[in-house]
């Protein structure tokens, strides 16, 4: 195998980041060479990831080693559960990039936004394949960096409170993870990530120290993934762009910390550890009230993004259930929620982001009638609720299917409850906003048809159409759920 | 040297007049005073220190003490002159 | 050949600082060829020293224990290094920086070279005396430096700073004259052996040293001269203070500790300087915080920076002591750069309180990218010079089972993300009207992208600390 | 005998408490002047009449006119009564305490200082005959270890540099003029014996106290006694062959250090044959260099005249 092949994952981070590095050299002027730079790297990169997604089914492994500091290595690794998030970021980030370009068009500063945008997306790719904690560590940390000058784009002094409340969570949420890292290498020296874990032979020695450090990393990542009580930066950073909370809801940001307590649970700690250390069990209950606080917070929610914020607090956290759950099953739904939840929410917010832009529209209660005057990006709206909700053959429903076969599997019944009140209330607080948007009459200054302009429209129909897919064709061989199968499969098989 | 040599307390008796000088005063001349106090008695004491050696003075403590009190002299003057601008600030351009 | 690399290095910059002087007139040029001469040469000396034994200069030929000898070591090696990598920045920078103004420009270009041999003699020495003169060439060429940026505003920075650093080298020469009335010989090299062990002026001389070396180094409590001084000065000169001026001092803590002063010192006295770096960190990072001036904040960020150096010194392990030494590195090109940055923002604005910065995000866009990226390095964040260094610290502390040293590490990185921020956010703040008042141009790519290879260079620290690392080997005489 | 020293020593304690303590910074300085004095004359009996010298030409005299000419220029009054803060005798007592305690320790570790034959002097001594000049601290000064007194020649030119910048000359030209013309006759008489004096002395340094430090300070009083007297004064015009002579010794010392490198094999070595004459050499120019920076950190300008009557 050639050098040049085997060090994929390194070209796959560097597309993004020389992209970057070029726009931020570029300045202000050149927008059109911009944009061209903004396309071909996304482009590249999918190619890429398609090549890398061909090896990685065949069985291959891609790995990158570089020496960081005595000791410790930068690794990158690519295996199957790095391409489920590197396939989604990617995928999204060629439809969040057209749709950013014509949401930001004539807008200030747009190459510090698109400079930081691909700074993002590289830090994403650098966190799914990052091989060790260390280098896991590092990337993180690019990103909740790489993000900031992104949530205070706009500059007004309510983006700068969002993103002082960004900071202070994520930057804390840092150094808890750094604290728990630290620790881990100084009990049991550097440790690469392995399915199974690694750490079986400390646990009868010093079961105290994997608590602690257990509970530093869940926390430190739990903070990027929205887990409840650490949640309070997403929904204030709703007041960013539309293209940015895309990328902070399904992208890269949340998706972050989920993959990281994935991560934890399967290739450091390992499944039998976790649970037999008895931290699933704690897990799921965080992750259970999460789920249930998201969403009823969600229901007293009037501006759209916000609800829609407080929507994903709930949705990140079925992946973390799926995870705690601990067996197979549940893995599975857990697993294939992190592609499921992504898609889904994505088309959300581009539809938020249309009827801002196309018509100032932030309130719930303004968005009467907007089925006839938008109607195309209504129905993908609605596609992306009803999945929200769980209606069968939707994206979510499989999520929840597999989430609550696993539950009855593993005798956790309370869960499966938890799952049913969840979809409850997920229906109260989607369904009166679709019941608006096309049963309402619109409001008096009725304009006709106005749909949102093709570059914002075209990316919201990929997506929304994208999350209908993988719902209808489950069942194909190169879905996300057959993908994932595949991965639980190699997962608890060692 | 069976009795205790007065040099040596009035070279530790130098250093630690100076040393509080420069504590407890406030102008910068006399702080510059109680900084050449303390320059003084380690001199001072690096002459006794040269004595010490068996076959005669030893020239490499004297040789410290010349350099350093020119050094001492030369950044004294510095600071005086620094004192002065201080004093007098407003006329002079800004060079 | 490479015995001659050490006098070159002082005496290449020593005789163009002489040559400016006599010449009368600005002549940036020189400088230019003097600095990159420099990194040449000590990218040759650090190829050698990394290849074998330390370089060792024999000045005069007489021997031990009568001559001086400079010597190069891994540790004076990694500070050659950043000493020189910084002359070349910083020399680039001041051209533009210093043209308007012909009569200061001439004394810059004088006094830098100057005290670039200075810096260099001292990090090559190996005599505790020659070490005093040169602490006292550093500072001296230092404070003319300070009052470039106008007497008036600077003489009392700069008596503040002269007044210090004067009680600290005499303070230091105290330590010094006991250290060789016990073991007849000025030597490093030959200290650890000619110490007598049980005398009562042993431990004194040692505490009479690092005392007069923490004064010149502005640690805590004595670092009350350092905000002004560094926060008045000329953006280049300010970069140079904190980069190079103050750490030379810990620098010879951290030679002296693990030298001749090893025997001498307790482990007591290590606890005490580690505590007075935490308090350091945590003071400094406060004082930062409260700032209104961004080179103050600067300024007072340095004073947080360098207690971790002082980290080392309770931990007393390799990890710790490549931590401290990379922090030192680390946070030399960063400051820089940061002060580098201020420097570009002042030149544009006049001024430099902060909320005057509202709105400069696009004018200075490059100078603001440079802040941020070695904001990132100073908030020990990856990947970056200081987050490696901050690795080490914790795992030193760990390794060691001094976890309270964990803690501080942690709250000074969170503190110093809240003086960064503080003044990225004000900077990211649209101003009211689009025509923000301003005073000068903005500065031209020469000032900006110093600046930006700067911080690229601090983040890039993250990346190659092996070999780097490598040059600087284990700790001296440790065990570990 | 040890009763004189005994007197010395508490008058030098004395004096060094009166220049902390005195209430006027006048008094302080002459305090702190006559200290200086005091001190050359201990350090005569003390076996170190150079260093006697060099401090009465420098430490006392030169330094004690800088004092009291930078005192005359400060406002009336300054630095004699200060403001009381909070907490100030609290915070004096504690500083007084620990001055003590720290004399104390410090006189006890001299008292019990002990130099072994190993030491770096007697090598110095050992070694004299190959450093070409008879008297021992001239040896180190300007061979053994040169490189200091190398380094110590940038130290005075950065200070000259420093002070030059702050543009406050201690004499102005209105101040300076003599109310009689009885001083400026008395200066030219006095003139040619300084001169020839502080040259000797340079010259002397080879084998008797004395040398470029303490020549140049006489040579430095000289200017000074000329620029007092108003025979010579700052301009601020600096010119080309002054600012030679101000790195010369430097300049010289550095090229002679480096250019003989071949024929030696290390920096500041010199061969055998031209030692004598070298050490001559640097030591003149060394006393130029260190006159001329010396006086010019008295007039505090950049160029030096002679007044035309």
């Amino acid at each position: 195998m050639s050098t040049a092949y085997q060090a994929m994952p390194l070209w796959v981070l560097l597309s993004s980041l020389l992209a970057a590095a070029i726009i931020f050299a570029l300045g202000e002027g050149h927008p059109r060479l911009r944009i061209g730079i903004n396309l071909a790297a996304a482009l590249l990169k999918l190619v890429l990831v398609g090549v890398m997604l061909l090896g990685v089914r065949a069985g291959h492994e891609f790995i990158v080693r570089l020496p960081l500091v005595p000791g410790i290595e930068l690794i990158l690794h690519a295996d199957a559960l790095s391409m489920l998030f590197i396939s989604l970021s990617a995928i999204l980030w060629l439809a969040t990039t057209i749709y950013a370009i014509a949401y930001l068009e004539d807008s200030p500063n747009r190459a510090r936004f698109f400079g930081f945008f691909s700074l993002c997306v590289a830090a994403t790719m650098g966190i799914a394949t990052a091989g060790n904690l260390f280098t896991f560590f590092v990337f993180y940390e690019m990103l909740t960096l790489a993000t900031w000058p992104l949530v205070v784009h706009r500059g007004t002094s309510k983006a700068m409170q969002a993103g002082r409340s960004y900071l202070c969570y994520t930057l804390g949420g840092s150094a808890v993870l750094l604290l728990g890292i630290v620790l881990l290498h100084s009990l049991a020296g550097p440790q690469e990530f392995v399915a199974g874990g690694t750490l079986a032979d400390y646990a009868g020695s010093n079961p105290q120290a994997l608590a602690v450090i257990f509970a530093l990393l869940i926390t430190g990542m739990g903070v990027k993934a929205a887990l409840a009580p650490v949640h309070g930066w997403l929904p204030t950073a709703m007041v960013a762009p539309a293209p940015v909370s895309a990328l902070l809801h399904a992208v890269a940001v949340v998706k972050a910390g989920a993959f990281g307590i994935v991560r934890v649970v399967y290739d450091v700690f390992g499944i039998e550890l976790t649970q037999s250390l008895g931290f699933a069990e704690m897990l799921a209950v965080v992750a259970s009230i999460t789920i249930i606080y998201g969403s009823l917070r969600a229901i007293w929610q009037t501006d759209l993004k916000r609800r829609l914020a407080y929507s994903t607090v709930s949705q990140v956290s079925y992946i973390v259930l799926g995870v705690a759950l601990a067996n197979p099953l549940a893995s599975i739904g857990g697993l294939v929620h992190l592609v499921h939840q992504g898609l889904m929410k994505i088309t959300l917010f581009f539809c938020a982001g249309c009827y801002a832009e196309t018509h100032g529209i932030h309130a719930i209660d303004e968005l009467d009638g907007i089925g006839r005057r938008m109607p195309w990006t209504t129905a993908m709206f609605t596609l992306g609720a009803l999945g929200m909700i769980g209606l069968p053959p939707l994206a979510g429903f499989v999520s929840k299917w597999y989430l609550g076969l696993g539950a009855v599997a593993g005798g956790q019944l309370w869960v499966v409850g938890v799952l049913l009140l969840s979809t409850l209330l997920n229906a109260i607080y989607f369904l009166p906003i679709l019941h608006r948007a096309w049963f309402k009459p619109p409001p008096e200054a009725d304009d006709g048809l106005a749909e949102a302009p093709m570059g914002l429209l075209g990316p919201t129909l990929f997506a929304g159409l994208a999350a209908l897919a993988v719902g209808l064709f489950a069942g194909f061989d190169w879905s996300p759920l057959a993908w994932v199968e595949l991965l639980v499969e190699r997962e608890y098989s060692p | 040297m069976t009795g205790f040599d007065p040099f040596a307390l009035a070279a530790a008796g130098l250093i630690a007049f100076g040393l509080y000088g420069f504590c407890v005063c406030g102008h910068p001349l006399r702080r510059l005073l109680a900084i050449n106090l303390v320059g003084n008695g380690v001199f001072l004491a690096l002459i006794l220190i040269a004595r010490r050696l068996p076959d005669g003075p030893d020239p490499v403590p004297h040789a410290m003490v010349l350099t350093g009190i020119v050094i001492a002299v030369s950044a004294t003057a510095f600071g005086l002159a620094l004192i002065r601008r201080q004093a007098r600030p407003e006329d002079g351009g800004n060079d | 050949m490479t015995e001659a690399l050490p006098v070159l290095l002082v005496f290449v910059p020593f005789l163009a600082g002489l040559g400016q002087f006599v010449l009368g007139r600005a002549a940036p040029w020189c400088q230019q060829f003097v600095s990159g001469l420099n990194l040449i040469l000590v990218l040759l000396l650090s190829s050698a020293v990394v290849h074998g034994d330390p370089v060792i200069a024999d000045l005069g030929g007489w021997g031990e224990p009568l001559a001086i000898h400079l010597q190069a070591d891994g540790l004076a090696a990694l500070m050659l290094l950043l000493t020189a990598v910084l002359a070349v920045a910083v020399s680039l920078y001041a051209i533009p920086a210093f043209r308007d103004e012909p009569r200061p420009a001439w004394r810059f270009w004088t006094l830098w070279p100057l005290l670039l041999a200075s810096l260099n003699a001292l990090f090559l020495s190996r005599d505790l005396f020659n070490l005093y003169v040169t602490l006292e060439l550093v500072t001296l060429g230092a404070i003319p430096l300070v009052l470039l940026a106008g007497p008036n505003k600077t003489v009392d920075a700069a008596l503040r700073y002269l007044l210090f650093a004067l009680l600290g080298s005499l303070v230091y020469l105290a330590g010094v004259a006991l250290i060789y009335a016990q073991a007849g010989t000025l030597d490093l090299a030959l200290l650890p052996a000619a110490l007598p062990e049980g005398t009562l002026s042993g431990p004194l001389a040692a505490a009479l040293i690092i005392t007069g070396v923490l004064i010149k180094g502005a640690i805590l409590p004595f670092h009350i001269w350092l905000p002004a001084a560094h926060g008045n000065a000329p953006a280049a000169v300010s970069a140079i203070l904190s980069a190079l001026v103050v750490k030379a001092a810990i620098y010879l803590l951290l030679r002296l500790w693990t030298g001749p002063l090893e025997p001498l010192v307790s482990n007591d006295a290590g606890q005490l300087l580690g505590a007075l770096g935490a308090t350091a960190i945590l003071f400094g990072s406060w004082q930062a915080f409260r700032q209104s001036r961004l080179k103050l904040v600067v300024a007072y960020s340095t004073v947080a920076q360098l207690g971790y150096m002082l980290l080392f010194f309770p931990m007393a392990v390799t990890a710790a002591w490549q931590g401290a030494v990379y922090h030192g590195l680390a946070h030399g090109i960063a400051k820089a750069a940061l002060f580098l940055a201020a420097g570009n923002i002042l030149y544009y604005l006049g001024q430099d309180r902060l909320e005057a910065l509202r709105g400069i995000d696009r004018p200075l866009a490059v100078s603001l990218l440079a802040f941020g990226l070695a904001g990132v390095s100073i908030m020990g964040l990856p990947p970056s010079g200081g987050f490696t260094a901050k690795w080490l610290l914790l795992s030193a502390s760990l390794q060691t089972g001094q976890w309270w040293w964990t803690t501080v590490l942690i709250a000074g990185g969170l503190l110093a993300a809240g003086y960064i921020f503080r003044v990225l956010r004000l900077a990211f703040l649209q101003a009211d009207d689009a025509t923000a008042p301003h005073h000068g141009p903005v500065p031209g790519p020469l000032m900006a992208w110093t600046a930006t290879a700067l911080a690229l260079l601090a983040l890039a620290l993250g990346l190659i600390s092996a070999p780097l690392l490598d040059l600087l080997g284990e700790m001296p005489g440790g065990t570990s | 005998m040890t009763l004189l020293d005994g007197l010395l020593a508490l008058l030098l304690l004395l004096l060094a408490g009166r220049c902390v303590t005195a209430a006027s910074l006048l008094q302080a300085i002459v305090a702190f002047i006559v200290l200086g004095l005091l001190l050359a004359l201990s350090w005569v009996r003390l076996e170190a009449p150079d260093l006697a010298l060099a401090e009465a030409a420098i430490g006392a005299g030169l330094l004690g006119v800088l004092l009291l000419g930078t005192w005359r220029r400060l406002p009336a009054g300054s630095g004699e009564q200060e403001t009381p803060w909070p907490w100030q005798g609290s915070a004096q007592a504690i500083a007084a305490l620990g001055c003590v305690a720290l004399a104390v320790v410090l006189a006890l570790a001299l008292h019990e200082t002990t130099l072994g034959p190993a030491a770096a002097g007697t090598a110095a001594l050992a070694q004299l005959e190959a450093a070409g000049v008879d008297q021992p601290v001239t040896a180190v000064l300007l061979n053994f270890r040169a490189y200091d007194t190398l380094l110590e020649m940038g130290v005075l030119l950065m200070t000259l540099i420093g002070t030059l910048m702050l543009r406050r000359p201690l004499q102005d030209g209105a101040l300076a003029a003599p109310a009689t013309p009885l001083p400026q006759s008395l200066a030219r008489l006095f003139l040619p014996p300084i001169l020839l004096s502080g040259l000797y002395l340079v010259w002397a340094g080879a084998y008797s106290p004395g040398g470029a430090f303490q020549g140049g300070a006489v040579l430095a009083g000289a200017g000074v006694m000329l620029a007092l007297t108003g025979l010579l004064r700052g301009s601020t015009r600096d010119d080309l062959p002054l600012r030679c002579l101000l790195v010369l010794g430097a300049a010289l010392f550095t090229l002679s250090g480096v250019l003989l490198i071949p024929l030696t094999g290390h920096f500041m070595a010199y061969p055998d044959d031209l030692v004598t004459p070298l050490m001559v050499l640097i030591e003149f120019s060394l006393a130029i260099s260190i006159a001329l920076s010396l006086m010019m950190l008295f007039t505090g300008t950049p160029g030096l005249c002679r007044t035309r009557p």
